[in-house]
């Protein structure tokens, strides 16, 4: 089954004990042209330490103004098959639960109209289809919305594809409904995400406790990230067994043998907050200091459990470097009930997003209004109160914007006045 | 009715939204919603969610190349249908995830699974390499300045004994982005591959007033490089080349500014950052290597110097230390020293926070 | 020859510099330069240096009022020559030091010192509040929003049993400073009063081009709130009152910009900054309350704001534990909470390095 | 002894334990007029909550930059006796020992030729001679240079008069000789001192180790700070007796009752690098973890001491917040031997000088050029090379300027050659 292109360098990487992409997409390359000439482009680039992409073109399927990677190659001479290339992104269902049924079509679809080549999935969370024809967009999209109840995701100036961890649906830490909120949200907000109408992307991401399991902080224009209340539960006797040795520590993840665990150093001493105490019989937590860092309950997973007085604390602003520096988000709202329908949680999204559409920039992320604003104007603008927990620390600059209303007289002042204390 | 491409408007259906998230879940999932009340890692890469009803559901994780085509994709469901009444997921690092709620059916699934090559390696859970999240390169995107596939390919090759064991101090984060627009998020990975440009972008002053809006691109850069200028007949632009951080921003602005450059192009690697909030706060990577050239096919600098970087970690590291709480510990200067990478005047930051990295006090190690 | 006002070339001496440093140190101190050993505090203000060659030498501190008067000079040597054979220095805090070789004069010495009322306080060492760092004020400077002098006698009337004790955790160092010029370089105490001021300057039209360099008036705003502008026939510049915050550095450069307002001006609280690399490393000073009003002759709020921080962290610190490091154990919320200071805007950073301030983590106590 | 005006306000800062200066102004009143109206105007001031100084006037003695703060009162019609109250900033001999010869005679001096007021010290550490008229400038300078051996200190754009910690005068703990370094700086560079010569102010400060009792590494534009680098000194004998209550622990800072100290929670935990260990018998320091933080040793300072291979760290940078926002120092030489004549650091100082007043902005501190320009053209211009003693962290941004002499062919492109391999 001789290939159209050789590929000394590409099947360097058919070696060694990790899948290869490169023998994948050759076993396609016998029934897909796409991929035959793709094997070709890629050697190429190997070989110039260059790609060999255009700068994306505008292409999309109509009344949409995201969902679509327009994509053409430079070489379309040589590589007549991948001349056309364009990525159609699909809402994945949230935290990425699959049957083999919807798989399989999508897969017949996809070897029918496009590459047969994917991404699954995409750093934002979509199915990532990988390689087609601008005839083909329009077909795809028929498809997808009548065969398969699926839609486009979002790119461009939109609301994103929102994702969340895999929460309640099977992790026993998880303190709001990933899945509920991620869907409720996406469906709300279908024509943000179909329609440039912001300044720049905007992204929801949601994870069900402080391990954030989807990256939400890091890489969320707004993260939902699930917290508690009250106090995390504490089951004494299986808090005794895994001092014992009967249970094993943190769940196996580093080892599956029984061992005594030794709560003192791996647990009490790691706690950021030190707030926890052991007299060898009973565990205490000093819950009022606990800042719900997860690392006793991921150490003694069939002793302590997050409290049931669930939440979540909302953060804002995170995004990669371009154009003003990385951010992680930061805390706005420390604690919000998270309970369909997400009124209160939606109503602040719109005072948001009023502001942001309002004042932002072109190309200006939330994260980077609220550096040039400042955090007190974002508050202001969300009804948002200030609070401690929003910051590291308070400021230390004395550069103080204090705030004429508070001021007797506010900025008014009486030059005669003053002079008439103060000769010149 | 069928679709026609002369009547778009006919039938057509727009903003539906996914599918509702239950529609693929398997019954014990939505039987034992919000109920699972703990889990245990039998071995790497395989899990176990014990329910308040008694319920068990075992998750068998497996690496995928996240670039996987449609017979790939077969493949799993082949397997899925086999041992796991067709229902499987992937992770939010494009593992896979088969779910078995059938005890009985876990031996048969792991020994069909090792029996297919080295299509399916299980693990990627606990104190692991997982999977690398990663982005287009070469393979699809118009501003890489490195590959993508190729490089997870091979440090994941290097890497695999940590991918399939629990041997680390704490779980390893790697991720890759193909350029500073970082879509892998890489800004708070333990390691982060980052492909970089060192070379300021040509400007194509025929082309520059068609294909661009020039104040858009004016705007677009971070440093204030790039000015207005009459090129004899053309409208176009002047960059300052000492001002120039290779950021690539004017190109995703305007095609008439290319960067890529088989030279000048390469690899920046980071470490010590992370997402989650367990113990320490999250933490963004920081850079350990400013430049390693493009070796492709296999990267094997790049891939050694990985190695080498976990290797270190993994000998001096306690356990639940995170690579970037490891480096805390012990201080950048043993970081560099150990891991034998020098110490350049690139690793000094010199953009807008560049004072907040500094060392304000007499405390270090020499 | 004298001084001659007409001929001040005659005889003149320059660039002489400060009198060498040993000219008035003490015999003991020459002999035992570099060979101490080591030095106990005997009580509050009393130390003893102990010599490899056996010398001890007693110091004795005690606090003053930095703003002296030669007659209180006269006091003071009046005082060394009995006990310390003329010999005395001050500290880098403004206090005296009575430096006593001869050990039956200690006693002696504490007890002249006890008689004299209220002129030599002895104290200041070890965990205490020793003196308050300070800077003109109202009786010198051109630029001060409050007093210096004044808040720091009724500050010190208020914290004297700290003074004079070794009650509390760790050192307490206060500092003032009159304006954000911040002479007292209050930017790194454990607690800082600050001047502030809160109206942005008035512009005398008429005087602006006579006394003032414009373009250096201009460059010399932070926020870039001052812009050239002609005023009917004057050269003169406009405000951007939204920009300003009150910083007064366009005053510093122009006379006819001036922004003190007996209304608009008081007092900023700072707290948990350190200079020393002790344990933890040096930090820079928080705001802890935006404004109290300027309330002379003895500064109430200020006073008990003050008191109140002092005494919750001695209640709540843990030994060694100074102020920014009690704070950072216990976190930000509580130290709100526990002080019943207000939490409000002005806390929240808007400058520069502001991002780096905020809370980028789930981890807070509720 | 009625004087001129009633001061209700200021009579209530008589009271209370502390020193009261206005007891002390009043008691020079009776003799000095200056003080009597200086208290009129401070009333006035309490009154007004204002300061009555005019915006300062430039005085100052002949051929000097420095030195004298003019300044005048804006209410001469009503206090005449401080129209002219310019300060006198004089060099102050390090770390201020004096005997009181000294002083008596420049109490005389100034009562004759000033207000009889002082301050001692000023927060840069000169002799601060508060209030005279513009005539007794030159005829004070001659008599502090003729008959007391002593010089001003510095003021505007110039080197500043340079302070240090006691040292090894009286401490054990000095790692340097602070008084010669200061005393040699400020001798070297009397010219600087004088005449203005730099874009702003510039400080040097030494501190004897890293407890800083000059506050060095906060407010000079130059720290220097003793430490050393091999190890701490230590006493077991005298570990045990600590251990055993048979000496106060920490000196006595905190009570001076004997009491067992607490190793383990009062040294070993609060160790910032945890690199001690107690057996209950010894102590032993990993000194290469040791960040020389000096805890251990001011808790114990009978059983530990600094180790004898002595130097400085030398930090840059430091400063109020006028413009840029204050700024810590930050390290630039981890480790230099300083011994007369100082050589290798005058080199480093000339070096910093030189960039500084090429490169700087009116009014802009080193601190502020070495933000804007960066530490690595501070470093380059200096001829020292990057260590990651240097900084916290390495940087986390991406945005490298990568040096072009390291690139091949550096900035240089062939567009031909480009556009034949990718088509536009
Ligand atoms: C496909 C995908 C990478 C992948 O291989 O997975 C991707 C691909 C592109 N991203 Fe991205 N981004 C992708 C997720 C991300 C993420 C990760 C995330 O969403 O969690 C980030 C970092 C988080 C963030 O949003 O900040 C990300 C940050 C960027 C940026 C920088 C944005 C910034 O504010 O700094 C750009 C540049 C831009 O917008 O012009 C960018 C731009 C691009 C463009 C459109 C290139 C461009 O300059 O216009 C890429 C198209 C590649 C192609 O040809 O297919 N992409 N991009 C990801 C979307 C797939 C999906 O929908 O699931
Ligand atoms: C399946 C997945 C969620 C999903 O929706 O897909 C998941 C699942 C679990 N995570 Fe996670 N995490 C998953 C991505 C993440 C991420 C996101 C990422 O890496 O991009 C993070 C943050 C990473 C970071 O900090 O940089 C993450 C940080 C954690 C942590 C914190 C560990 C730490 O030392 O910081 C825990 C707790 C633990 O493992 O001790 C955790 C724990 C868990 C538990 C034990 C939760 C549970 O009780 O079920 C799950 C099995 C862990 C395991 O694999 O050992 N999970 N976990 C993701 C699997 C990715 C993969 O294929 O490898
Ligand atoms: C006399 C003086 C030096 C001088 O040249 O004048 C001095 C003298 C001593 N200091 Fe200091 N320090 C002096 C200002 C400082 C300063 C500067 C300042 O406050 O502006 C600091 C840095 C303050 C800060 O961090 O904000 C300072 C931070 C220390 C420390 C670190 C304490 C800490 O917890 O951080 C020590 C060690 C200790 O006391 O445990 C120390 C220790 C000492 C010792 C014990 C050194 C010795 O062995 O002789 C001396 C007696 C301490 C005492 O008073 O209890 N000295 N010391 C200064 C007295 C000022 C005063 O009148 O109150
Ligand atoms: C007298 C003194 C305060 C005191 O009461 O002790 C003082 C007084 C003045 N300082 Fe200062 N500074 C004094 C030590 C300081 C210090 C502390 C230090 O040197 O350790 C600092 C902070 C450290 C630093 O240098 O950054 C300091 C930071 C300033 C600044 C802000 C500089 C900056 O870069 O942020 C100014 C504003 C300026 O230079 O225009 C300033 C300006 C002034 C002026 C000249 C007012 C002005 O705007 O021109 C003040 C004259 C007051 C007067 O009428 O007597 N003064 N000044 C101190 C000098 C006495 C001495 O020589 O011993
Ligand atoms: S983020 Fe928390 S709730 Fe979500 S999967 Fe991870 S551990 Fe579970
Ligand atoms: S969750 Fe974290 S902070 Fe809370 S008690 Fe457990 S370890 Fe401590
Ligand atoms: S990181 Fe850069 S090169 Fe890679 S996919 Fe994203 S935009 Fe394209
Ligand atoms: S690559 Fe970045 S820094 Fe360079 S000119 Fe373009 S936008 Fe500016
Ligand atoms: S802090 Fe401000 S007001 Fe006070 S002395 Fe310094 S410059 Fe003058
Ligand atoms: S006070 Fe400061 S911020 Fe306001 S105008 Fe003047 S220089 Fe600018
Ligand atoms: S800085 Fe160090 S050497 Fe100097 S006085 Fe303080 S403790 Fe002693
Ligand atoms: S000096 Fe500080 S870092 Fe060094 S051993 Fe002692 S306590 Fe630890």
């Amino acid at each position: 089954m001789a290939l159209k292109f050789k590929t000394p360098m590409l099947d360097e990487l058919e070696k060694g004990p990790w899948p290869s992409f490169v023998t994948d997409v050759k076993r396609m390359a016998a029934k897909k042209p796409a991929c035959e000439d793709w094997l070709g482009l890629m050697e190429m680039s190997y070989e110039h330490k260059e790609g060999h992409w255009k700068h994306g073109g505008i292409v999309g399927v109509f009344g949409y103004g995201g969902g679509v990677i327009g994509r053409y190659c430079d070489r379309p001479e040589l590589f007549p098959n991948v001349a056309h290339f364009h990525t159609m992104r699909v809402n994945q269902p949230a935290s990425k639960f699959y049957n083999t049924d919807i798989l399989r079509r999508l897969c017949e679809m996809w070897d029918r109209r496009g590459s047969g080549l994917t991404n699954m999935h995409g750093s934002t969370g979509d199915i990532v289809l990988l390689g087609t024809t601008t005839d083909q967009l329009e077909p795809v999209f028929y498809e997808l919305t009548h065969d398969f109840g699926m839609d486009l995701g979002g790119s461009g100036s939109n609301l994103r594809t929102p994702e969340g961890c895999i929460g309640k649906a099977r992790c026993e830490w998880s303190c709001i409904d990933t899945q509920a909120i991620i869907y409720d949200l996406t469906m709300e907000y279908q024509d943000a995400l179909h329609r440039p109408m912001f300044p720049y992307k905007f992204k929801f991401k949601a994870s069900g406790c402080a391990c954030d399991c989807v990256a939400a902080i890091a890489r969320a224009d707004c993260s939902i990230i699930g917290t508690w209340r009250d106090n995390i539960r504490i089951d004494q006797e299986a808090v005794r067994a895994y001092v014992g040795g009967e249970l094993v520590p943190h769940a196996g993840a580093h080892g599956s043998e029984k061992r005594k665990l030794d709560i003192q150093t791996e647990v009490i001493d790691l706690c950021p907050t030190r707030c926890m105490e052991w007299d060898g019989k009973n565990l205490k937590i000093w819950d009022e200091d606990c800042t719900r860092c997860m690392h006793c309950i991921r150490i003694m997973p069939r002793a302590l459990r997050p409290g049931l007085d669930t939440g979540a604390t909302i953060l804002v602003g995170a995004k990669a470097p371009i154009l003003e520096g990385a951010q992680l988000s930061s805390v706005v709202i420390p604690f919000m009930k998270m309970e369909p329908p997400y009124g209160e949680f939606k109503e602040f999204v719109e005072k948001m997003w009023d502001l942001w559409m309002e004042e932002g920039k072109n190309r200006e992320r939330l994260g980077e209004l609220i550096q040039r604003m400042g955090l007190r104007e974002f508050l202001k603008a969300c009804e948002l109160t200030p609070d401690p927990r929003m910051v590291n620390t308070p400021r230390f600059n004395p550069y103080i914007f204090y705030d004429p209303a508070e001021v007797p007289g506010g900025w008014e002042r009486d030059l005669k006045d003053f002079r008439s204390r103060h000769q010149a | 009715m069928a679709f026609d491409p002369n009547n778009l408007l006919q039938d057509r259906i727009t903003d539906i939204g996914p599918p509702k998230y239950d529609t693929f879940m398997p019954p014990i999932v939505k039987e034992n919603w919000g109920k699972w009340k703990y889990h245990e890692i039998i071995q790497p890469g395989v899990l176990v969610h014990v329910s308040e009803t008694g319920a068990e559901l075992f998750s068998v994780r497996v690496g995928a190349a996240r670039l996987i085509s449609t017979d790939l994709i077969r493949d799993i469901c082949e397997v899925a249908d086999k041992y796991c009444d067709g229902y499987l997921r992937f992770t939010t690092r494009n593992n896979v995830e088969f779910l078995v709620s059938d005890k009985n059916k876990l031996q048969p699934l792991l020994d069909d699974l090792k029996s297919r090559g080295n299509w399916f390696p299980i693990g990627g859970t606990g104190h692991s390499v997982t999977n690398i999240v990663h982005t287009q390169g070469w393979a699809h995107c118009h501003t890489p300045a490195i590959d993508a596939s190729g490089v997870v390919k091979s440090v994941m090759d290097e890497l695999f004994e940590y991918f399939v064991s629990h041997k680390l101090p704490a779980q390893v984060r790697i991720a890759l982005a193909c350029c500073l627009n970082m879509c892998g998020a890489v800004h708070c990975s333990d390691i982060a591959i980052l492909g970089v440009h060192r070379k300021p972008p040509f400007i194509e002053h025929d082309r520059v007033a068609n294909v661009c809006e020039i104040p858009l691109v004016i705007a677009a850069c971070p440093t204030a490089a790039i000015k207005p200028k009459k090129v004899g007949e053309y409208k176009s632009v002047e960059i300052n080349n000492n001002r120039c951080m290779f950021c690539g921003n004017c190109y995703t602005m305007c095609p008439a500014l290319p960067l890529a450059d088989g030279e000048g192009d390469g690899i920046a690697l980071w470490v010590g950052g992370k997402v989650s909030n367990v113990i320490s706060q999250p933490m963004f990577s920081k850079l350990a290597v400013p430049f390693i050239p493009n070796e492709p096919p296999r990267w094997p600098t790049t891939v050694q110097t990985v190695k080498k970087i976990v290797e270190t970690y993994a000998a001096g590291a306690r356990r639940y230390e995170r690579i970037g709480d490891w480096i805390n510990r012990i201080g950048w200067e043993r970081f560099f020293e150990r891991t034998g990478i020098e110490f350049k005047h690139e690793h000094i930051d010199d953009y807008r926070l560049a004072m907040t990295t500094w060392r304000t006090t007499t405390q270090f190690k020499f």
